[in-house]
């Protein structure tokens, strides 16, 4: 088994080296044949390692490929943990990232970087899959940081665009003040536990619960508090999270597939993945997890208001995944992981799907990607327009939908818990829901619906997308509708996860209200005793009336409320704090330091000064060498006057 | 306690063959360096150091990890009027970083392959002769023989950047040798007294010999002042700066992968084993200096406009690192009271000089592979370098996140290292600690962002030839390096625990009570 | 009663004059010289004393190779006098200030 | 056999050395100036053979010391040791010099003539075990090395050197006399031997001893150069003759050496710690103004002399240590001081002896291009200089630096680090000027054969002892045993 | 005892103040004049001390040759009297100052910290035979072989050093080669002239 798991992880990464590094050689087809042939075989092998764990119940497998290094006493491995939940996030990771390959022939089709588009899509894979099937914190901290430096370069792909390297930059450093975190929670845990491995820390998660820790003279803090909350703000970094959620729409300067594959499926996922696995660590911590919650429903709701205003099609998009990673983070906080984690695998197929059919929309627009300028596409793209109608029903959570069931549940599940913040939290998701359709809908209906808002050339040329294109979109709708069907039971009320995820009995919300599920078609009938459909519902039919039937109210409202409008516009005004005062500050910093400390002085002072000094000593001895004999001689007299009377004295 | 052998071993060769290399070339001279017509010196200047880094092999291969006792031990009276040996012999510590630099000087001559017109031979010679000598310094184990080599390096360095340096070299060049040799005559003191007071030079009988609290404290200020400068720590780094902008390539990376890492190694094999009372005592200044170096110079290493200046700077930030895992040690000790996590520092430390030397070496050949083309290092004269270079600029930009410590290369493992053994320390040190996380991403990547990335910037830019074979084959093995010790840094840490384990015991062991 | 003391401080006094003589004068060489004499002059009462209360001739002795010695030393340094103002035309002490600094 | 005869015999160095002389001048008086060769080869052969007879005896019974003429003169490893090292000194000036004076038609017998007037001068300090010999040692020494500077008598410059040095030295030997007469005063004895034996406590309490001792200090320190009786080095050492700078620079410094080893060391142990604190503060002030006062120097040969007075200071420290520990140390600097000196000089002469001076450190600017094998031997000679191993000058300040912590004078030990610092600046400045900078004139192309080898045997001579110091470190321990 | 007393006194003022005259007198011959006065009255002084050889040496080597030398190299080179003074008179009082410091350690010594000198000793009483010229010449040749030789190349020395600095052999001197005086050949001094006779 152990080789089948390294050949998941390495398929992906010589698929990579081989179009990276031979991409001239083997040229565009060799690069996309290899990769695309690579991650398919890791697909399929990753859907025997779900059977194998699923339906034949194989035990978790947890072992070591190779010692990374032995340190004083700590052993690090390098090695996989595959259980249920990894299985899980191996299937969605492989099965995005193949369609995504797939696509992106066609979306790439004419880029000069063909082939290194492809490598750097494996070696995210295999970056994403290291990380998931990690089984200790190093790993985790390795794919972490790999998957960061991949949508790095990723994002920064066109590297001639100053946006494209700025954004590609500032999500790196986000991303690093995350991990700064992050190291910090591994650092508190080796301390707490004296090792890097889950299954030893996970062991030792109650003796390490009862210690506590001085941050600061006289004030102990929990142990697992603390370390969870550091865990949590790398997760807060890559699953942006706010504050740090800053890069994320900025990121869209990426092509357009990894911003479905990385900004959307799968990387910003990983934080949701990483609370879920060390749900052993948080479940002690009611404080850690009531942080989680919070900051999880206020990025869901905040995030959302901005999708409303924006009009670039990916960065719409792009917000609605801000704000449903929310509503993951949110679920995690409830203590109901498998809802969270659930709810990540719907959402990676229908926001992979809303990517990817913008994406369509982009090429057929020919790069145009203001829906301002867009409109009545239907009749012109027919299988975006119903593939990207699917993805729109499955996000805002129409009954029946991927989307219902795993939004539905977390919502209950949140409502159900009683933590701190609890209610607050549950208020916002509701909230959310409304602003999710509003947004959602509002982008369908400005692209696809409506009065055709295009030039001429631009609709002159345009038309349906190639197959390669399509046929991802269609790939992929059908999970986005079906799967949550399929697999609520099992997943989220079931104990599919079993081990893979603890939760202590009181904070159990999914298994009080396991007791009311009785199948998905009762989940659905059952839910419109719940108001969630109705805000989506409302959410629908406010953006169909503001939208088309009379768009005047819609500018009305804006005018009325410029305010809120400018605000939002600004998102909150984060990126220029983020601009000001750190940027700015640490550059002015680092300038006062050198100008003052090193130049003036350490240099200045204290190294020429002394130089200076001795050259001006110097030039003064000189004055003493009069070249007069009789100063010689006076000097002579002197010196020996000195010396007699220092004798005499000393007596 | 050790076998005495007569005779020379490995260690002299690898001592005398490239000096006598070197002077050979110098024997030469004219008649073979750059315009002659028949030009060997290149040649042969890269056959000596190759040989000299295959016949380095054996100290790894036959390397016996199990103990911590010095191997490849020659002993021959040098001084019998003061009882100095001709005593080398290497250890965990001292055998990869003769490696590093054996390895690494072969990659210098090639950096001064075709860029070096003037006086080549002498060139060539210089850094021959420097190798010899740094190999002479990491393998000495008597005291004396150590000072010589370790003062005797200084000339090469000097003659290195102050003739093929650039425009300020003589400044540069002349602080660069005040600085260290002001340093070093502290050192000499501190020397003199413990041989005056164990009657032999010898490193071992040193670290056994007894010593009060306040000789402690003043052998280890006088060492601090020695390999303070060297390595450098804040506020003596000053030097550095300049003589990294002024020297050429080959210069730059020497100084940065192993003349730095002479003062962390002089820690390791004085300071830590001769006056553990007193480093114990003065560990708080050393971490507050080493934090200081990290946050404080990174700060300062963001605001560089010289490529070669940000570099140097994020040297001196990165070997922050080296002194903050050795001396976090003590604070653990005196926190938690127990020893667990001052191996991991000792060990982190080590692993940060090794990476950093492959690292900053690299990053100074890339800057290098710039300067033949362009002859600016100013950040502003480039941008959108990889539409021109895009095999460089790969290689660039992996040194970039290694510098930026980016798990998988090597830059990872020592932070990560001595980040875990500081949290033990406290968190705040830790939390310090791991802001280089941040600001070293901000420098290095920033520095990418606009050298690297982006449109053509000028017409300089645009005329730039890729990198030649000769230099992707250089950056090659630099990068293998920095990759393999990355992903599996087992073996080097392997070589050292022995050593460290002794090291740890030696250092808990107070001196004030009986010798050990 | 002439004491021993008498004669050192007589001593003294001619030692010191002729080393004020020396770093006073600012006229010519040649007085240098002479001076030189007398510092000699002035060790001689210094030996000749002792060794008349000390009742041994090694005094005498000493004194008188001094003398050999001084009229060696006037003869090489007139001789350096006389060159000196050969090639000069003076020999102002103020004047040989070419060598300073 | 009867006591003279013994005497003389043991009295031969000086015998032969004074013979060989007076034979030189004859011979000198008869040849023509085409014919000056002869005197130089004679005064070489002098030499040879001087060298070769007392390394014959000296490499023998190490330490025997055997007394003559009534105890007033001493024959022991230190004396043998001292005149060897002087006879290859002298030996090599003389090397050095003949080119350049011939270049400037200096080249007369009486060169040579002097010069081993001097050496005899030095030979009978090193055996002197008498006051009133060493005076008359240190006369011959000081009237040829005046006559020597005054040589050039074209010169004003080397005359008004000649003349500063003639009076200054005249105040100090007066000085000296001065002093010994006292001591004498109140010893009643003039032999060393009978010093070291009267002194015991109650004269040792005695102020008129001090006060001799304060004049002795004075007239050794001006042998020396020491500050603050050092305004004659600079003078003499720009003003002198590039071959007659070289001797004053070299082979004196064994004389003064021994004058002070003989009277102070051997002769007044008993008032030690006073002339310690003495020369300690002589060699403190030595030091820093030596060093200091360099840097602001042009003239190399004036940037030299005051390299020297920071020398001697280092020389000092290894009295002021007092323990033999110290006076090896120091026995041990002077001589690798000496060969460090001749070396320096000398590549001065060398460049100077086509004919064109090389008097400012401009001129020496890009040496390696024109001449790199000899830009590269004084390279060595100032590393050595600055004190840099692997050269033997960094053995010299090592020794010296050991035997003042041995006696636990940390302070000094550190003033004259920190002092040396700041003098490896005007030494690198040098190699700077040679190795880095372009332009400048001087140049050693077209210069004989000989003077080339001894140059580079100079040079490289102080890197064999930097690899091998044992041998020499082993020779000055030996020599200094005794004492 | 009186009368010596009065002598040393007298004696000595005329010392000093010939000592001080050579050091203040403008005129060079003057100065040496006094000091030719300050050798001869030490001489009486030393004749005092019983040392006659050395009191005869010092008049008729030193006063007799010495500084007849000095007087004639004073003449030789005719040096301007009219120098200026002031220079001494503005530094006479710092050099008074330091003169008068050695003075007063050197006294103070002399006559208060008599330690370990031999002053208040009993003068050992001479007989009328006793010459020191004899004792001197006892040692001399004897215990003092070794320092008369050296003295005797140091005498050496000066005379090769004198005349290297001094004697120059300038073209156009007057002086009479033997060698070419015997060399001269016949041809040289008588030239044949042939002339015919005169016929009338």
């Amino acid at each position: 088994m152990e080789r089948l798991y390294l050949a998941i992880v390495l398929c992906p990464l010589f698929a990579a080296l081989l179009a990276g590094l031979f991409g001239r050689r083997i040229g565009r087809a060799g690069a996309h044949t290899v990769t695309i042939l690579g991650v398919g075989a890791s697909f399929v092998m990753s859907l025997l390692v779900l059977k194998s764990q699923w339906f034949d119940g194989a035990p978790a497998y947890n072992g070591a490929v190779y010692t990374w290094a032995v340190v004083d006493g700590i052993t690090m491995d390098v090695g996989f943990l595959v259980d249920r939940l990894t299985a899980l996030m191996m299937v969605v990771v492989t099965s995005v990232s193949l369609m995504v390959h797939i696509y992106t022939i066609g979306y790439m089709h004419d880029d000069p970087g063909y082939q290194r588009f492809f490598s750097y899509i494996s070696l995210f894979t295999f970056a994403m899959l290291t990380l998931v099937m990690a089984n200790n914190f190093m790993q985790l901290f390795f794919g972490w940081e790999a998957v960061g430096v991949v949508s790095y370069l990723l994002i920064g792909f066109w590297y001639t665009r100053p946006t494209a390297i700025f954004a590609n930059l500032k999500a790196f450093l986000v991303n690093r003040v995350g991990d700064f975190g992050f190291l910090l929670g591994i650092a508190l845990i080796l301390k707490a536990t004296g090792s890097v491995d889950y299954a030893t820390v996970f062991a030792r998660a109650p003796e390490m619960s009862g210690q506590t820790i001085e941050l600061w003279a006289g004030s102990p803090w929990s142990v697992m508090t603390v370390a969870c909350i550091l865990l949590f703000v790398g997760a807060m970094g890559k699953s942006a999270q706010m504050p740090l959620h800053v890069w994320l729409p900025d990121s869209m300067e990426g092509p357009t597939p990894i911003s479905a594959l990385i900004h959307a499926a799968t990387m910003v996922t990983a934080g949701v993945f990483m609370v879920a696995r060390m749900s052993p660590l948080f479940e002690y911590s009611d404080t850690a997890l009531s942080v989680v919650l919070v900051i999880g429903a206020t990025t869901a709701l905040f995030t959302g208001f901005l999708g409303v205003v924006q009009n670039d099609i990916k960065r719409v998009v792009a917000y609605s995944t801000l704000s449903q990673l929310g509503y993951m983070i949110a679920a995690l906080g409830a203590s109901a992981y498998a809802a969270g984690v659930f709810h990540l695998m719907t959402h990676a197929f229908f926001k992979a799907l809303l990517f990817l059919a913008a994406g369509s929309v982009i090429i057929a627009m020919h790069h145009e990607q203001d829906i301002r300028k867009m409109g009545g596409l239907r009749k012109y793209l027919p299988v975006t327009w119903l593939t990207s109608l699917v993805g729109t029903l499955s996000l805002i959570g129409f009954p029946g939908f991927a989307g219902f069931f795993s939004k539905d549940a977390l919502i209950e599940a949140v409502g159900h818990a009683e933590r701190a913040g609890a209610t607050y939290a549950w208020w916002c998701l509701m909230i959310g829901v409304f602003v999710t359709a509003l947004y959602s809908f509002r982008m369908y209906f400005l692209v696809f619906h409506g009065p055709e808002r295009l030039d001429a050339e631009t609709r002159a040329h345009i038309h349906e997308s190639p197959l390669v294109i399509t046929v991802p979109l269609v790939l992929l709708a059908i999970p986005s509708v079906i799967i949550g069907w399929l697999t609520i039971g099992p997943v989220v009320f079931g104990d599919y996860f079993g081990s893979a995820i603890v939760v202590t009995e009181s904070h159990n919300v999914l298994r009080e209200m396991a007791g009311e599920f009785h199948g998905p078609m009762a989940y659905i009938l059952h839910a419109f005793s719940a108001p969630v459909p109705y805000l989506a519902l409302a959410g629908a039919v406010t953006a169909w009336y503001l939208y088309l039937r009379n768009p005047g109210l819609a500018e009305s409202i804006r005018l009325r409320f410029r305010w809120v409008y400018t605000l939002l516009m600004n998102k909150y005004y984060f990126d220029d704090f983020n601009q000001q005062v750190f940027a700015r500050g640490s550059v002015g910093l680092g300038n006062a330091l050198w100008r003052f400390g090193d130049v003036m002085l350490i240099d200045g002072g204290l190294v020429n000064g002394s130089a200076r000094l001795v050259r001006w000593f110097a030039q003064a001895s000189r004055q003493l060498q009069s070249g007069y004999l009789y100063h010689y001689a006076f000097a002579m007299i002197i010196g020996l006057a000195v010396l007699v009377g220092w004798l005499l004295l000393g007596a | 306690m050790i076998e005495s052998m007569t005779g020379l071993g490995t260690l002299s060769v690898l001592v005398w063959l490239p000096i006598l290399g070197g002077l050979l070339l110098l024997a030469l001279g004219r008649s073979v360096s750059a315009g002659s017509g028949l030009r060997v010196d290149r040649i042969l200047a890269l056959a000596i150091s190759v040989l000299t880094f295959l016949l380095s092999l054996p100290l790894w291969t036959d390397f016996d990890s199990s103990t911590a006792s010095m191997q490849f031990v020659e002993r021959l009276p040098w001084i019998r009027t003061f009882n100095v040996e001709y005593f080398l012999g290497v250890d965990g510590f001292s055998m990869p970083l003769i490696i590093l630099t054996t390895f690494l000087t072969p990659i210098v001559v090639l950096a001064g392959w075709e860029v070096i017109e003037m006086r080549s031979a002498q060139y060539f010679a210089a850094f021959l002769i420097l190798e010899g000598l740094m190999i002479g310094v990491f393998a000495a184990l008597d005291g004396l023989l150590f000072y010589v080599f370790w003062e005797a390096m200084l000339i090469p360095m000097f003659i290195i950047i102050g003739v093929w340096g650039g425009e300020r070299r003589v400044y540069a060049t002349v602080k660069f040798f005040l600085y260290t040799f002001l340093g070093s005559v502290f050192m000499l003191v501190a020397l003199i007294y413990l041989y005056l007071k164990s009657g032999s030079y010898s490193i071992l009988d040193f670290q056994a010999l007894p010593l009060t609290l306040t000789e402690q404290t003043l052998i280890f200020l006088a060492f601090l002042f020695a390999f303070a400068v060297k390595v450098p720590m804040w506020p003596v780094h000053t030097w550095l700066p300049d003589a990294h902008v002024e020297a050429p390539t080959g210069g730059s990376v020497i100084l940065a992968a192993v003349l730095l890492k002479m003062g962390g190694y002089g820690f390791i094999r004085f300071s830590l084993p001769i006056t553990p009372d007193a480093s114990s005592e003065l560990a708080w200044l050393m971490i507050t200096l080493s934090l200081v170096a990290v946050v404080y110079i990174s700060l300062v290493a963001l605001v560089q406009r010289d490529m070669k200046k940000l570099i140097a700077y994020s040297s001196i930030a990165h070997m922050g690192f080296v002194t903050l895992g050795f001396f976090v040690g003590w604070s653990i000790i005196d926190r938690t009271g127990s020893t667990a996590g001052v191996a991991m520092g000792l060990s982190g430390g080590m692993i940060q000089m090794i990476s950093h030397g492959f690292v900053s070496g690299a990053l100074f050949l890339c800057v290098g592979v710039m300067y033949d083309r362009l002859h600016s290092r100013q950040i502003d004269d480039y941008g959108g370098v990889v539409n021109t270079m895009p095999h460089f600029a790969a290689f660039m930009v992996l040194f970039a996140l290694a510098n930026a410590g980016l798990p998988g290369t090597s830059g990872f493992v020592g932070e990560f290292l001595v980040i875990l053994a500081v949290f033990k320390a406290g968190f705040w040190y830790a939390f310090l600690a791991a802001t280089t996380l941040i600001l070293g991403a901000a420098y290095t990547l920033w520095l990418v962002k606009r050298v690297i990335f982006g449109a053509v910037a000028n017409e300089g830019v645009a005329g730039l030839r890729d990198a030649s074979s000769r230099e992707l084959f250089m950056l090659g093995l630099v990068a293998a390096g920095v990759l393999a010790l990355g992903l599996w840094p087992a073996p080097l840490t392997d070589v050292m625990a022995a050593s460290i384990d002794n090291l740890v015991t030696q250092i808990t062991h107070s001196k004030l009570q009986a010798p050990l | 009663m002439v004491t021993l003391s008498h004669y050192l401080t007589l001593s003294a006094l001619l030692f010191t004059i002729s080393v004020a003589g020396i770093f006073l004068n600012r006229k010519n060489v040649i007085v240098l010289l002479m001076c030189v004499e007398l510092l000699l002059l002035a060790v001689n009462f210094n030996f000749i004393a002792f060794s008349r209360y000390l009742d041994d001739p090694a005094g005498q002795v000493f004194v008188f190779f001094i003398l050999t010695v001084a009229a060696a030393e006037s003869a090489i340094g007139l001789a350096i006098l006389v060159v000196l103002f050969r090639s000069r035309r003076s020999i102002n002490v103020q004047e040989l200030d070419v060598l300073k600094g | 056999m009867n006591p003279l005869a013994t005497d003389l015999a043991t009295l031969w160095p000086e015998v032969l050395l004074a013979g060989g002389l007076c034979l030189v001048l004859v011979v000198d008086m008869f040849l023509r100036d085409s014919y000056r060769d002869i005197t130089y080869l004679l005064a070489i052969l002098l030499l040879a053979v001087l060298a070769w007879s007392l390394l014959g005896t000296g490499s023998g019974t190490g330490g025997g010391a055997v007394m003559a003429f009534g105890a007033s003169y001493i024959s022991d490893s230190l004396a043998r040791v001292l005149k060897l090292f002087a006879v290859a000194a002298v030996g090599t000036v003389f090397l050095y010099s003949r080119p350049y004076l011939r270049a400037r038609g200096l080249h007369q017998g009486e060169y040579y003539v002097l010069g081993l007037f001097g050496l005899l001068g030095i030979f009978v300090l090193a055996s002197s075990y008498s006051l009133l010999v060493s005076y008359l040692g240190l006369e011959i020494l000081s009237l040829s090395l005046y006559a020597l500077v005054a040589f050039n008598r074209d010169s004003p410059v080397a005359a008004e050197a000649a003349m500063k040095y003639f009076v200054l030295g005249a105040i100090a030997s007066g000085t000296l006399l001065y002093g010994m007469s006292l001591v004498y005063g109140v010893t009643g004895s003039l032999n060393i031997g009978d010093l070291k034996a009267t002194i015991g406590s109650a004269e040792a309490v005695s102020p008129s001893l001090w006060i001799g001792l304060a004049f002795l200090v004075a007239g050794i320190a001006f042998k020396f150069g020491a500050v603050p009786f050092h305004m004659w080095v600079p003078d003499v050492y720009q003003g002198a003759p590039a071959p007659v700078t070289l001797y004053v620079g070299t082979a004196p410094k064994l004389g003064a050496l021994a004058l002070a080893i003989r009277i102070l060391v051997e002769g007044l142990p008993a008032v030690g710690d006073l002339w310690q604190v003495m020369l300690a503060a002589l060699a403190v002030l030595s030091l820093v103004l030596g060093n200091v006062a360099a840097i602001a120097q042009t003239n190399i040969r004036r940037m030299l002399a005051y390299s020297t007075i920071a020398h001697v200071g280092f020389i000092l420290l290894g009295f002021v240590a007092g323990t033999p520990q110290g006076i090896q140390a120091a026995l041990f600097y002077t001589l690798v001081y000496v060969i460090m000196a001749a070396g320096s000089f000398g590549f001065l002469v060398l460049l100077g002896c086509r004919g064109d001076e090389v008097e400012e450190l401009d001129d020496l600017r890009g040496l390696w291009q024109r001449s790199p094998w000899f830009a590269l031997m004084m390279v060595l000679l100032m590393i050595s200089m600055i004190g840099v191993p692997p050269l033997a000058g960094f053995y010299a300040k090592w020794w010296v630096l050991s035997a003042l912590l041995e006696t636990g004078q940390v302070g000094l030990a550190l003033v004259a680090l920190l002092a040396s610092v700041v003098g490896a600046y005007y030494y690198l400045r040098v190699i700077r000027l040679m190795v880095f900078d372009n332009g400048g004139t001087a140049s050693a192309a077209g210069t004989p054969l000989d003077i080339r080898v001894v140059l580079s045997v100079n040079a490289l001579l102080l890197v064999l002892i930097g690899l091998l110091p044992d041998r020499l470190l082993e020779l000055c321990a030996r020599a200094a045993a005794l004492i | 005892m009186m009368f010596t007393t009065f002598l040393f006194y007298a004696l000595s003022t005329v010392l000093l103040a010939a000592a001080v005259g050579v050091i203040t007198v403008r005129n060079p011959v003057f100065a040496v004049l006094c000091l030719i006065l300050a050798f001869v009255t030490s001489a009486v002084l030393w004749l005092l001390l019983e040392a006659e050889f050395l009191a005869v040496v010092l008049v008729l080597v030193y006063v007799g040759a010495v500084m007849v030398l000095f007087l004639f190299v004073v003449m030789m080179l005719d040096i301007n009297t009219t120098t200026l003074r002031e220079g001494f008179l503005r530094y006479a009082p710092v050099g008074a100052v330091v003169a008068g410091v050695i003075v007063l350690e050197l006294a103070y010594v002399i006559w208060f910290q008599t330690a370990g000198l031999p002053v208040g000793r009993q003068l050992v009483p001479r007989d009328a035979t006793y010459s020191s010229t004899e004792q001197l010449g006892q040692v001399l040749y004897t215990q003092y072989l070794y320092p008369f030789e050296l003295a005797a190349m140091l005498l050496l020395l000066a005379i090769v050093a004198a005349i290297l600095l001094t004697m120059r052999n300038r073209p156009g001197l007057k002086v009479q080669d033997v060698s070419a005086q015997v060399r001269v050949r016949r041809e040289d001094r008588v030239r044949i002239v042939s002339m015919k006779p005169e016929s009338e």
